[in-house]
């Protein structure tokens, strides 16, 4: 089996591009998370691969069928809509056995597929409530309940925890992990703003940007490993710090001059020829140190002092133009505003960027 | 010239008018109970005292024109009933006695129903129908704007229309009606439509709701535009079809807005008499409530009290409605 | 005001009569409001007519009508603002009217004018008389301009090229019907359509063969219901009609168009080719209803419905309609307006335009606008007998109800005996 | 939309609505034809036919023997039946029982020696031996195809009668106050309903509801007492347009209370909540918040109201009278017919003479019945 | 100034009693977050200092005066919806005026306090857009900007950030903890569901259930020494595992057996009297390591691995009924599901809660 296959996929509103052509290989089984910037058109290519949005070019194949042509129902694929989207008028049994009917199954298998999803979910207590009569986090195991039931060949999600409070959004996230688990051979599609749930539920994260891909890859590639700027910017949170630098001498490892006058190097190797180019130095806040030696990256005043508990975020303003460096430091500091504190990092997960914003270590 | 610019004058005054009662009484209360720019206890309580007064004030109008012009009417219509033809001598109930025991009156009771169970439905369901097939087409404007284009034509212009339409020939001379013409060039005989006992009832349906088609339309289609979208796409991945979307996804969903639809044909079915007045006259067993009343009421120099005791009748039958629309509200009050 | 025709200019009219009336009422500043039931055409000739009254009196007349006249009236008079005068056409409607006190008595003055005056004045004075809010019969109505109903219309080369005779008798016409449908072709046309007043012109025919086969007395005793409807008389009359509508070969379309052919569009089959039929019933007003270009007495024209030789003693009975002036509210230009329509100018200026009937004997004849009118004027006043529309003088439940209705199941199918029982019964539960 | 819209459905939603309309624009269209249809073929044939050649038997006259010219000794009459133009005579005859007995173009001998031509372009000949007499023209019976034709004169009758601007006056000063006001006052009252606290609210909503039944003939006779009682004691009369306005006001209101109060309590809470804590007294609220926001629904029950108003023939008539100063549109059309009614080339003209203003209306606002007002102002909004 | 002051205040709906007695005294310029479970009264209480619903019982007071049946407008203060509300019909130049149009304020003074609300917020380019041209974020700084146009003393907000996306909110967040300091004499109250926000924002934190008040205190405070087992899980994320135990030895130092059969001892003190009875044991998933040693505080089976790159989160189940134990590594680790791994804590950094729930170190 091949899964789903989208070839140079476009899409455009009348004389509005909006996806420009886009390549991907999805395994069967594989669980995809699209993310990228809100209007990059994840949710647009999402509604193509259901069938909701007519595709304008390229074509996609599902187990090896051109399904360009082919309506949502007969693609053997299941969508959890952003806003639930349930039947307000349905009880939770009805909105999940609604699909079954209209295939015409038979009361029993309809009875036994319902409740075999709502056992998995725990929603068997709910089965004769109106939608409105639950709670936000219920309503949307109903909505994944309402997917499960239509046995699917690809699950689509559509930023399906996005309206749930913290604790609910924990829970849920866990809930679809083990759904995954359970329907091996199903694949997932998924997408989301939220960088907890792209790096703990993917095989491979998709950051998407005004239409195209950015880089494909799984999770732990794409934080360690970004190919460019913009993806190491959007992955991470907070987002790597970034300070404009000139390299100063190429090799095995490069020197740079930061933006403030600090000579630092890493341990990436350039070429020759990018002598004296602009680049950009880039270290994520979780990866800064405190350090009162002299070796460290750069020094800055603190400008203000998030403490966590778990973690304390330094924001040190100053140093780029624009925004703030920030430091995300483990435990409680005792770090005031205003204090001078100077940072250093391990040289192996520092990052660099030529001026066109590709990584140079991405070779 | 000089009639324009009276017509001009008392337009702008009228409407001067009115706006000037809304702002002077506003800017009064707020002078008498001032509340803006201070602060402290007289502040608050001045706002107290203007918030309990402002809902009348806003009201005062209408409550005042319908007190008038309804509520007045319909105890003047309670007293007539148990009146004499001129209103001057008390009789009790001989009106609503002679009433039950008159024909026409039965006849009309009955066509009454049968125009109540066809017209509202029929209405809301065209209304429905044309509301959401617009929707997906690109020339839906167009084809609303037609289909609501039967509210615009005045009466007496919808009358001439119908009876274009139902007109009948002899057989064998030329159909200038439609209907006839069609029939005949399908083989049938022509028919005098508005003389078939019972079937012209409907006949006559056809007319109004060809009219409130429009109105039905105009309600439904804002309300199916609310619908979220994603419940319809919902479905289509579900692999309904378009007639399981509209019946079990999108009707269910605005059956609030379809019962105020119905509500309102219902009331006007009730009160309708002009189509049957212009068509028939309440001949061929076509009389209805109404047109009944109307008849009582002005005909060969009026009989007061079996006019207004109709009318009492079909204030009666509209109570349930009224029962059904105060528990709406008062559920909806909840909510709030 | 403009005046459409100059005093003192054409010796046809009766100018004497109009300085009189100028001479002895001056009622300058006044207005007169005038509630009628003309419209359209009707209006702009009355309006010509009442231009004279202001000329003479300097009383400025509002006039206004209503498509609903009949409910207008009721309403204005009932909520205390009814206009000066009011013209009806309906005798049912007026005698409401004066029983519910809203008119004013004309007086005996006016009473032994129209005895005087108008041709079979009794019969004018009977229609004319109501009761009052008590129960006292008094004059409150002037008839003023009547339609003729007992004619009958025809094309008169038709006539000449298939050979027929205007006929005398109702023998004769009955004769002459069978003769046409023996020729080949079809004698009447009938239309009874008339949206919510169907049936009505039926009710005329019925109406006019009652005169020729019963006595006025009957008649009368018919239109109050002191007979029942279902008197042998009436059904007779039923039948008569039934002779003629109910027979497939003597009708257009046969019977069962009868019923829903409109009034308005019957007559057109007198001007087909080949003619759809060869005469029609109908009251005075029709020409209006003739194919653009018609010429009344030319290319179309009428003679009276003949009486039964075999009844002389009925004599020639006119059936007719008309308009009643009555005063809704006493002024002295009201009072004026009803002295106004006693001179034969008031009379004559219309005359001299169109659509318009008058049994005032004074009146002259010569002022007839033409041949054709002078010729339905004559009908008038050589009636021996002038009864007034039947229907119009039953109560209105009957006259525009029942009857109707009675009249459209008739030519349906039922029987005679069938329709009069069950107008009887309408009749009964109205009493 | 739906990738699916593809689907042969779609054909089946076309050809749906195109049925739907036609079916109910086929009833006006036949109005709007027939307004444009000679007056006399109105009656004779059905609307849909006016397009097409239709062949009919007609009746004309020949001129009057006076205009008899003498020819190589004969003598004859010479003319046309029909108006130059495309009309072709096919057959004709002389007398009404065989309108074609002859073709066109024969000689048909009609006694006396004298013969008659017709030839297809219309013209006719009568030649007779002898100098012929009397004043009557013979009547020539002829078979002949009409082309369609059309004519403004129906309009022009209408709109040339008499009075008629001062009623299109009259009627725009009843209707436009008349919509307006009513519009105000129920939206006023609306707003209360929906958003001010007040003990008895439900009731008097309810009640509302409920008068929306009340029939209109009823009220006529009591109010009409009512306002002669009240410009007898002002001295002032009874008949005003201020009447009128309030009258039409009384009988919308219900519906229109019914409606906005609906709409007006589906407006998101927080604005007006957000309002009230900058300091916006209720009056502030309504006028500067609800009654923007409130435009689609203030413009549909425009629509409607201006409708009714536009369209009423009997509460004018009533309230204003029938007088020729004071007639309203409906009611001249309606006095034009005559008093026999029937005068259908009129009825129809009228219609449509009636019709342009209320769509005037109802294109103007409709672009107002837009959705989306409230987009942007709360969350998923 | 005495700030506002809450003495026992109730509101019911009609028989459903909402809020049941809050006392709180607010100190004038204090920063005060509302946090807890949805549904427990936080917008209710917020209204209610509003003045947007009617008090039940008890007295508010601010500045000294008492506020119960002040008008909204009369009370000084400005709130921030959680639905935004703006005035769609306005541009954002008028919805900020709107207020002091309505106070009958001068032109010129409109002008300048919107201008400076606008610098402030960054929104002086779009000043003459209608809210539905913004985007979401600019959207809620508009509605920030309205509040402070009325320079009010007392700040609300309710949920400002709830349905941003999360570069927005913490973009937000920042603004809004400017504004705090810019504004120092003008007190705030925030009403949330995000622990950061909490947690960064707050001089003192609220936490409330079910109507009443669980603990109030200053964010770090609550972090470490929650006074009760509710307060305990619901601030940090994910919330502290808590384990059933029983106390085998009390005095300065406790010692526990745990479920599952682990002896441990924290160093808390216990009174005697408390021997043998149940407590609840609880520690936060950042405060776990790993270890391989013996002296280990329990030891399970890895169900679920989540790889975050900068953290990684185990979830062990099993040992508590229910509920999985989750521990938050700093890193990337090598442990895959099944891994059986030990884990250990720093003593001080132990909690343990009584039978009712109560922290045995909170006296
Ligand atoms: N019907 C449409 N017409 C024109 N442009 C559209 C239409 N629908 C979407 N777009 C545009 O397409 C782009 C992609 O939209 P899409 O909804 O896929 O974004 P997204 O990545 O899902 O964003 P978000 O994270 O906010 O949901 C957006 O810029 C949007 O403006
Ligand atoms: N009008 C009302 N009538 C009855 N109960 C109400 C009403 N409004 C709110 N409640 C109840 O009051 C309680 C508190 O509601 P509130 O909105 O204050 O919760 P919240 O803490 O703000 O929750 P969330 O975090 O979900 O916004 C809820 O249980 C709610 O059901
Ligand atoms: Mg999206
Ligand atoms: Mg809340």
């Amino acid at each position: 089996m091949t899964g789903l296959v989208l070839k140079d996929i476009r899409k455009s509103y009348g004389a509005v591009d909006v996806i420009h052509g886009i390549d991907l290989d999805i395994k069967q089984g594989e669980f995809i998370v699209f993310v990228g910037p809100s209007g990059c058109g994840k949710s647009t290519l999402l509604r193509m691969i259901a069938g909701l949005e007519e595709i304008t070019g390229g074509d996609m194949t599902i187990d090896g069928e051109r399904v360009n042509d082919v309506p949502p129902s007969k693609r053997g694929i299941a969508m959890v809509f952003q806003s639930y989207a349930l039947y307000p008028h349905m009880t939770v049994f009805d909105n999940m056995a609604f699909g079954m009917r209209i295939a015409g199954e038979s009361k029993e298998e309809i009875d036994r597929r319902v409740r075999s999803a709502a056992d998995i979910l725990q929603l068997t207590k709910y089965l004769d409530r109106l939608p409105k009569a639950l709670s936000g986090g219920q309503r949307q195991r109903v909505a994944i309940g309402r997917a499960i039931c239509r046995n699917p060949k690809v699950f689509l999600f559509d930023e399906p925890l996005s309206n749930l409070d913290a604790a609910l959004r924990v829970a849920t996230r866990i809930e679809i992990a083990k759904l995954n688990e359970q329907m091996a051979d199903t694949t997932m599609i998924y997408v989301t703003h939220d960088q907890v749930e792209a790096m703990t539920l993917a095989d491979r994260i998709v950051v998407l940007s005004a239409g195209h891909i950015e880089q494909v890859g799984p999770p732990l590639e794409l934080y360690e490993r970004p190919a460019n700027l913009f993806v190491a910017r959007f992955i991470g949170s907070p987002a790597m710090n970034i300070i404009p630098a000139k390299i100063t001498s190429a090799g095995a490892s490069t020197a740079l001059e930061l933006t403030g006058g600090r000579i630092s190097s890493v341990d990436i190797p350039t070429a020759a020829s990018e002598l004296g180019k602009t680049a950009s130095f880039g270290v994520r806040p979780e990866d800064l140190q405190i350090t009162t030696g002299e070796d460290f990256l750069f020094e800055g005043t603190v400008s203000i002092v998030e403490a966590l508990g778990e973690v304390t975020l330094l924001y040190i303003e100053g140093l780029v133009q624009g925004e703030p460096i920030i430091a995300k430091i483990p435990g409680i500091l005792d770090v005031k505003r205003g204090d001078r504190v100077r940072f250093t990092a391990d040289k192996a997960k520092l990052h660099l960027f030529d001026a066109a914003g590709k990584s140079y270590r991405a070779s | 010239m000089q009639q324009l610019l009276f017509a001009i004058f008392t337009m702008v005054g009228g409407v001067l008018a009115c706006v000037v009662y809304f702002f002077g009484t506003n800017f009064l209360l707020d002078k008498m109970f001032p509340s803006k720019g201070l602060t402290g206890a007289q502040a608050s309580k001045n706002l107290r005292i203007t918030n309990a007064i402002r809902p009348w004030l806003f009201m005062a109008p209408a409550l005042f024109a319908l007190t008038v012009y309804l509520v007045y009417p319909v105890f003047e219509s309670v007293r007539l009933s148990f009146h004499n033809r001129s209103g001057q001598q008390f009789v009790g109930f001989s009106n609503f006695a002679w009433m039950i025991n008159d024909g026409e009156f039965r006849q009309s009771i009955f066509n009454n129903f049968l125009w109540l169970l066809v017209v509202p439905a029929l209405s809301t369901f065209f209304g429905l129908i044309v509301a959401a097939l617009t929707d997906r087409i690109w020339w839906g404007n167009i084809a609303k704007t037609l289909i609501f284009m039967p509210m615009a034509i005045s009466f007496v212009g919808a009358a001439v229309i119908w009876k274009f339409v139902y007109d009948y020939r002899a057989e064998g001379s030329e159909q200038i009606g439609i209907l006839n013409a069609v029939v005949v060039a399908f083989g049938g005989t022509p028919e005098a439509w508005m003389t078939i006992p019972f079937w012209n009832n409907f006949f006559l349906m056809v007319i109004l709701i060809w009219i409130q088609t429009g109105f039905a339309m105009v309600i439904l289609s804002a309300a199916l535009r609310g619908i979220p979208e994603e419940t319809i796409e919902a479905a289509v991945i579900d692999g309904a079809n378009g007639f399981q979307i509209f019946f079990k996804i999108m009707v269910p969903q605005i059956w609030g807005t379809i019962a105020v639809v119905w509500t309102t044909i219902t009331i006007l079915v009730l009160k309708v008499f002009d189509i049957v007045l212009a068509m028939t006259n309440g001949q061929w067993q076509t009389q209805v409530l109404a047109n009944l009343m109307f008849d009582w009421m002005f005909r060969g120099g009026g009989d007061f009290g079996r006019g207004a005791s109709i009318a009492v009748v079909i204030m009666i039958l509209v109570i349930p409605i009224m029962v059904w629309n105060i528990r709406n509200a008062t559920k909806e009050m909840e909510g709030h | 005001a403009d005046l459409k025709f100059q005093p003192g200019e054409d010796a046809k009219f009766n100018w004497q009569s109009f300085e009189d009336f100028k001479k002895g009422h001056d009622l300058k500043g006044q207005t007169l409001t005038i509630f009628g039931p003309w419209r359209g055409e009707d209006e702009a000739l009355f309006k010509v007519v009442y231009a004279y009254f202001t000329e003479a009196t300097g009383v400025e007349i509002k006039y206004s009508s209503s498509e609903n006249y009949e409910q207008q009236i009721v309403i204005d008079t009932q909520a205390g603002s009814p206009p000066d005068v009011a013209i009806l056409p309906q005798p049912g409607l007026i005698a409401d009217l004066a029983s519910k006190g809203h008119l004013t008595p004309l007086g005996d003055e006016t009473k032994q004018w129209l005895l005087d005056n108008y041709a079979a004045g009794q019969s004018w004075v009977d229609l004319s008389t109501y009761k009052d809010k008590d129960g006292n019969a008094a004059l409150f109505a002037f008839p003023y301009k009547i339609d003729v109903k007992s004619l009958v219309w025809y094309v008169p080369e038709n006539f000449e090229d298939a050979g027929y005779e205007v006929p005398k008798t109702m023998e004769d016409l009955k004769a002459l019907t069978e003769q046409i449908v023996a020729d080949g072709g079809t004698p009447w046309c009938i239309g009874l359509g008339s949206g919510g007043a169907t049936g009505w012109p039926a009710t005329d025919w019925v109406e006019d063969l009652m005169l020729r086969t019963a006595s006025p007395e009957t008649y009368d005793k018919w239109v109050t219901n002191e007979i029942p409807f279902t008197d042998a008389s009436v059904v007779g009359a039923l039948d008569e009609f039934g002779w003629f509508a109910k027979n497939d070969k003597f009708v257009d379309g046969g019977a069962a168009a009868v019923a829903s052919t409109d009034f308005r569009d019957s007559p057109k089959g007198l001007f087909a080719s080949p003619p759809k039929c060869y005469l029609h019933h109908q009251a005075s007003f029709i020409p209006s209803f003739f194919p653009e270009g018609t010429v009344v007495g030319e290319d179309a024209d009428f003679f009276y419905m003949p009486p039964y030789a075999s009844k002389p003693e009925l004599g020639n009975p006119v059936l007719g309609a008309g308009t009643l002036a009555m005063i809704t509210r006493d002024t002295p230009a009201a009072r004026a307006f009803i002295e106004f329509l006693k001179t034969p100018i008031a009379h004559e200026v219309w005359m001299a335009q169109t659509s318009f009937l008058t049994p005032y004997k004074s009146a002259n004849k010569e002022a007839y606008a033409n041949a054709p009118m002078k010729k339905q004027g004559e009908i008038l006043l050589d009636s021996t007998t002038f009864r007034f529309d039947g229907s119009d003088l039953m109560p209105g439940k009957i006259g525009a109800g029942a009857f109707w209705t009675g009249m459209v199941d008739f030519v349906g199918g039922k029987s005679a005996a069938d329709v009069a029982g069950g107008v009887q019964k309408a009749w009964d539960a109205i009493k | 939309m739906i990738a699916s819209s593809r689907s042969p459905l779609v054909f089946v939603v076309h050809l749906s609505v195109l049925l739907l309309v036609a079916l109910w624009t086929l009833p006006t269209a036949g109005l709007l034809i027939s307004s444009l249809r000679d007056k006399d073929q109105l009656a004779v044939s059905g609307w849909w036919t006016a397009l097409s050649t239709s062949s009919q038997n007609l009746t004309g006259r020949a001129a009057s023997p006076e205009t008899q010219v003498e020819r190589d000794g004969k003598f004859v009459i010479a003319g046309r039946l029909i108006e130059e133009g495309d009309t072709k005579v096919s057959a004709f005859g002389f007398r009404p029982l065989q309108p074609t007995a002859f073709e066109a173009g024969a000689e048909a001998d009609i006694g006396d020696g004298q013969t008659l031509t017709v030839r297809e372009d219309g013209s006719y000949e009568i030649v007779s031996p002898t100098k012929m007499e009397g004043t009557r023209g013979q009547r020539i019976f002829y078979t002949a195809s009409v082309p369609p034709r059309f004519t403004l004169d129906n309009y022009r009758e209408v709109l040339n009668a008499e009075g008629i601007g001062a009623s299109f006056i009259n009627s725009l000063t009843v209707a436009i106050p008349a919509t307006i006001i009513p519009i105000l006052v129920a939206a006023f009252c609306a707003y209360a309903l929906a958003w001010m606290p007040f003990p008895g609210r439900a009731i008097l909503i309810a009640v509302i509801v409920g008068l929306l039944v009340v029939p209109l003939q009823m009220s006529l006779i009591p109010l009409l007492r009512l306002y002669n009682g009240v410009g007898a004691f002002f001295g002032v009369p009874a008949k005003t347009y201020g009447g009128i306005w309030l009258a039409h006001m009384g009988f919308g209101l219900p519906l229109a209370v019914y409606l906005l109060r609906n709409y007006m309590a589906g407006l998101p809470r927080e604005i007006m909540e957000s309002a009230r804590v900058d300091g916006a007294s209720d009056f502030d609220i309504f006028v500067k918040i609800i009654l923007p926001l409130s435009f689609p629904a203030l413009a549909s029950f425009a629509i409607f109201q201006f409708l009714w108003t536009w369209n009423d023939l009997l509460v004018a008539m009533v309230f204003l009278g029938a007088g020729n100063e004071e007639l309203v549109l409906t009611g001249r059309l309606v006095n034009l017919l005559g008093s026999r009614g029937g005068n259908w080339e009129i009825l129809t003209a009228s219609a449509f003479i009636t019709i342009v203003v209320p769509l005037i209306v109802f294109f103007s606002l409709q672009r107002y019945l837009v959705r989306g007002l409230l987009a942007g102002s709360v969350k998923g909004g």
